[in-house]
């Protein structure tokens, strides 16, 4: 094992399936030698394994989608870079139009073995075009998976299982975790698609969260285990599939359950997770399932503003205590 | 250029036999067994025909909503081309596309699409997936006019630029989007010259004449072949019937329409005139190919008819490689 | 009142609304005199308003979107048409970036007054790109308010109140509501957002649904009143704003809950109404909220597939049975 | 063109101005008071200065994210613009914009955008709207090399061509799209020339001459006031610092950076000399409008510092215009 960044354990992942697969290259705008990514993710790839395999493209999202989509299903896996993903608007057709149901609409033709890799959320006062999370829409779109990476663990097994994957995966990363640091394991492992992760147990309530959220949970818990409240805290690590099991399991067990991500909250992918599990332990509710998401505004710009938009510690515990 | 008969009778096959398709497609529409809308290729026969007799087996075409003939000029079955029509089991796409979606990807076809001028950025991808594998083989793209105001055009053409990708952008200037013609959405006299502005060699042709389409093909496959990347090839061309199944096409002028669709400009006329001419056929020899080309379609269309639908339960199918 | 078609009534409120306010206008492809719209809405306008006011344009969603924005901010009212549903992914960043995001990220400098017409669903055999239900995306989206119409008597006050409206309005219509016919009121009338409407009173179970599953809804409570089941059916008329509030008494009183809508189940906007109501109405629930949507997988093409992929009648009764 | 001394004075002030307020946003950052990223337009200023210069100010301008210059040289206050800056509520935009967003509307800045090219679609619309509602007043729009290779692009050119909208097309090529040298991502020796794919005059100039810019701009104004439709102006200019703050902007070669930030190139340099030289200004006239601005910029950043950051929950605010 070895301390490393999220960043660099996500490098980490890229430059192990590039040497592994010669059919591995990454696209995108300034991820190459003068800029290596706008958070440097690729910062030395380009270097190490020449342009052409970590390719600069022009400023042209949906092209960049579609030429990955063109390149995937004639035995190449690309993983495409959309700088950030509140730019995924201008690719929606090449991801969710083709990338993502090219298999089905086909009749199971041609496999779509792609990665887009994008980064949503706040917290770096760049507002509302540089600052949202948009992953439910992905978790709407049947035929895509969708990876949403919280730690330096998890982000290696993780990248490399999506570029393995015969089918397209949205993956999703987070601005304030990339210098994030774990032990991550210095032999080759692989994370399988749609295993949550219990990142903390406890007995009295469940909270299900995604990103910098989970980052938040467990300092929320922490806090409150020393009043006595004991709380389980579980990472998804992918939305799709996701491991229902996993939380069902767990509300079983606790009877309680609260949700917590930064999408805005109308439609966030906790309304989906509220609803299954409303649906399938509807007698094991003690209470109600509680949502902690950002109000539906847009990003702002202002820090005073946009801490109050981000949902904080304080709120994460009060919709704890709601419900205990 | 020298094109020997064997190419001509090539020509004129091809070109045939995606007519004598369409008019079955038009026979089994008046049964009222084919589902959905059609977007029939009738009269534009020729640019189907001459763009795939300069491309081998190995190359690939990205087709668009009107993709009838393309598959079946790049030699996709017919049998299960019909069935696709009609939403059989049995279909090339096992009745999950149907016309809009209409592919065979082992005869080389990216894919047919119903997003207009989403096929431009798989064609990039495909022919950057060619270079980067050195298979020499490349990637010939259909689109219409009116694909060409999408904003999918120029990030395509600029990306197979600047990259000096192994595609050919086919325009398949029709003269109309819909009912809308094209002098109202386009400034310039053609379409071609935008291809100007990327550097990109141009050309228009005769879009109703196989061999002028296959010559100025052929020259492009050339260059592609050699690296010497992109040319766009504009083909002027009509349809016979409306937009869609059930467009009269009223606002086409009269004498516009009967200009194009005289006998002499018929794009099976013409091309079979031209092999007679240059004795690669007699007209005896002509007329057996179009007979045993009607059985081969008669056949198809029985093979189609009698085809079972897909079982309901089948439409849970072919979402990702495997379920979960 | 006057017995008229959706399609009758949605025209009728464009035309009043132009007529009313010149600065009105309608913009999208083929709405003009050539075609007056995919599904003939528009039919009829350009001949009464001109070509200027009912704005043919190139094949550029994204632009369209875009313009209406421009235009919106600067004075004017523009009614721009995406022609189905699944392309306005080539247009989200407009929409959902841009005219949603305006009045925020400004600071309320600007009003956005644009409505965006496009239309979702199936049942009509045209197969993955043609058929989605995409509303959630724009549920998801703060900013944006979004209507349903589901009946004649509805969408013709729904579209003058959206004219109207100071902020952006996705309206949605959906294909098979067209031709329903309902008696509409002569003199004008203004239905307001956020309002839902109970569409038939019941006493054992709340059905909330949208489009064409509404019309199959009371169907199915109609024949389950004889087996003595009484269903009490709302449509919400808009999705955001959303009427809590109607829901929430009904749930009340009912103490069962089904969600029905036509979208792929996982994120659809069924998951935010179960979200909301197991959060506010935890104590008066009976049962489980279910949801009945369409499965997770793209629209598929052959009829019995696409049967089997939207719900019907027995699967909604299903539901009702299962949780009575 | 006779361009008399006014004109001179003015378009020395107005590069200067921005100059000197974008000094002052540096020196600010330098204070650790301005979150978030920012692109100063530093080095560019004659873009600003020259295109404003040309208009009135019932005309428009659409910005982008490097829209500092932009919005102060076509008159936006500039204390709101750097509390905007600083995210103060005294900002125009309420701080809920910051750099990339900064606007003001009353002094028709149709707004500034995180997402590039996503102006050219609205400044169309603007365009529109001028042209329907017969002012007369024309729309500047402005965007970067790196923009052009955005779909937006063909799109909005086009649409602007077709229907001859008083639009003018500011390219700023500053040879940089982040990291990306124009070079690689564009194969002509220009990005005007791709303006003749629709029909749409178009011309270089030095973009750091302020006349230059004017001049080029006076005349596509007379002509898109006259009905003569857009015209396509590229500014070759050059950025003083990196992309955003953090970027050391190493990737320039030396010598090119020498040459472009050479001192007798300089914006402000150019156009006082030019100034000076048709006796226009004196010496001492010249360094008495800096002193003068200097005193504007220096009171507009106190006004900045001392302004109130606004209350977290003003982030609710300005979602629609009334809330629900
Ligand atoms: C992006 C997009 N916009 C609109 C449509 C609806 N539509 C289908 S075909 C068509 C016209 C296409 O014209 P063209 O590209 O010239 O091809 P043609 O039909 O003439 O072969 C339109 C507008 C669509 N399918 N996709
Ligand atoms: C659509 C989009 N893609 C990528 C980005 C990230 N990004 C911000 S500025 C920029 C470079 C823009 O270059 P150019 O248009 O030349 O403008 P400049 O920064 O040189 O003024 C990029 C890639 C973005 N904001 N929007
Ligand atoms: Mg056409
Ligand atoms: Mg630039």
């Amino acid at each position: 094992m070895t301390e490393m960044t999220y960043r660099e354990a996500l490098k980490a992942g890229l430059r192990e399936e590039m040497q592994r697969d010669e059919s591995v290259f990454l696209m995108g705008e300034d991820i190459g030698l003068n800029w290596g990514g706008a958070f440097k993710v690729t910062k030395g790839l380009a270097e190490e394994f020449g342009e052409e395999r970590v390719r600069d493209t022009p400023i042209s999202e949906n092209t960049i989608a579609g030429a990955a989509v063109g390149a995937a299903i004639t035995g190449m896996r690309p993983v495409a870079e959309i700088m950030f993903g509140d730019l995924i608007t201008l690719a929606m057709d090449q991801v969710c139009n083709q990338a993502a149901k090219m298999r089905y609409m086909f009749g199971g033709q041609t496999s779509v073995p792609l990665v887009i890799r994008t980064v949503f959320g706040g917290g770096k006062n760049i507002a509302s075009h540089h600052s949202q999370s948009l992953e439910a829409w992905f978790m709407h779109t049947p035929g895509l998976k969708v990876a949403v990476p919280a730690f330096a663990s998890d982000v290696k097994g993780l990248i490399k299982t999506a570029i393995r994957d015969p089918d397209p995966v949205l993956f999703a990363e987070h601005k304030l975790v990339y210098d994030k640091k774990e032990e991550v394991p210095d032999e080759e492992y692989l994370i399988p698609f749609g295993e949550a992760k219990v990142r903390r147990e406890g007995a009295d309530v469940t909270v299900w969260g995604t990103f910098f959220m989970l980052h938040k949970a467990l300092e929320v818990a922490e806090e409150l285990a020393k009043e006595g409240i004991s709380v389980e805290v579980i990472d998804p690590r992918t939305l799709v599939p996701l491991d229902k099991k996993t939380i069902i399991e767990s509300v079983k067990k606790t009877g309680r359950l609260v949700l917590v991500t930064e999408e805005t909250k109308t439609l966030a992918t906790t309304a989906e997770v509220a609803a299954i599990v409303q649906e399938e332990a509807f007698d094991w509710l003690d209470a109600p399932i509680k949502r902690v998401n950002a109000p539906d505004t847009p990003v702002p710009f202002a820090p005073t503003l946009e801490n109050f938009f981000i949902p904080d510690h304080k709120r994460i515990a009060q919709a704890i205590r709601d419900i205990i | 250029m020298a094109v020997d008969k064997k190419k001509l009778i090539d020509l004129y096959t091809r070109t045939l036999k995606v007519r004598l398709f369409e008019e079955k497609v038009w026979e089994l529409f008046g049964e009222n067994i084919v589902p959905g809308t059609l977007h029939l290729y009738l009269g534009q026969e020729a640019v189907a025909a001459g763009v795939t007799a300069a491309l081998k087996d190995s190359d690939w075409v990205q087709s668009t909503h009107r993709g009838h003939g393309h598959v079946i000029a790049k030699g996709a079955d017919e049998k299960k081309a019909l069935a696709e029509l009609l939403g059989k089991a049995t279909g090339s796409c096992k009745g999950k596309g149907g016309s809009m979606h209409i592919t065979e990807f082992k005869k080389g076809v990216l894919g047919a699409t119903g997003v207009v001028a989403s096929g431009l950025p798989i064609a990039v991808g495909a022919a950057l997936s060619c270079k980067m594998r050195g298979t020499k083989d490349v990637v010939a793209c259909f689109f219409g006019d009116g694909a060409s105001n999408n904003g999918t055009f120029g990030e395509s053409l600029n990306m197979s630029a600047i990259w000096q990708l192994p595609v050919i952008w086919i325009v398949e200037n029709n003269l109309y989007a819909m009912g809308t013609p094209i002098k109202l959405t386009c400034p310039s006299a053609t379409i071609a010259e935008r291809a100007n502005g990327y550097c990109i060699p141009n050309t228009v042709v005769d879009g109703n004449n196989a061999l002028e389409v296959y010559e100025a093909t052929v020259e492009a496959v050339k260059r592609a072949r050699q690296g010497g990347g992109p040319t766009l090839i504009e083909c002027r061309t009509y349809r016979q019937r409306g937009h869609s199944r059930f467009d009269p096409a009223k606002y086409r002028p009269e004498d516009e329409a009967k200009e194009w669709l005289s006998e002499n400009r018929d794009a099976v006329n013409v091309i079979r005139k031209i092999a007679i001419e240059r004795s690669a056929l007699t007209e005896k020899e002509a007329d057996k190919i179009r007979e045993k080309l009607q059985k081969q379609i008669d056949k198809a269309a029985d093979f189609a008819r009698n085809s079972e639908y897909p079982k309901p339960e089948d439409a849970l199918e072919d979402v990702y490689a495997e379920a979960f």
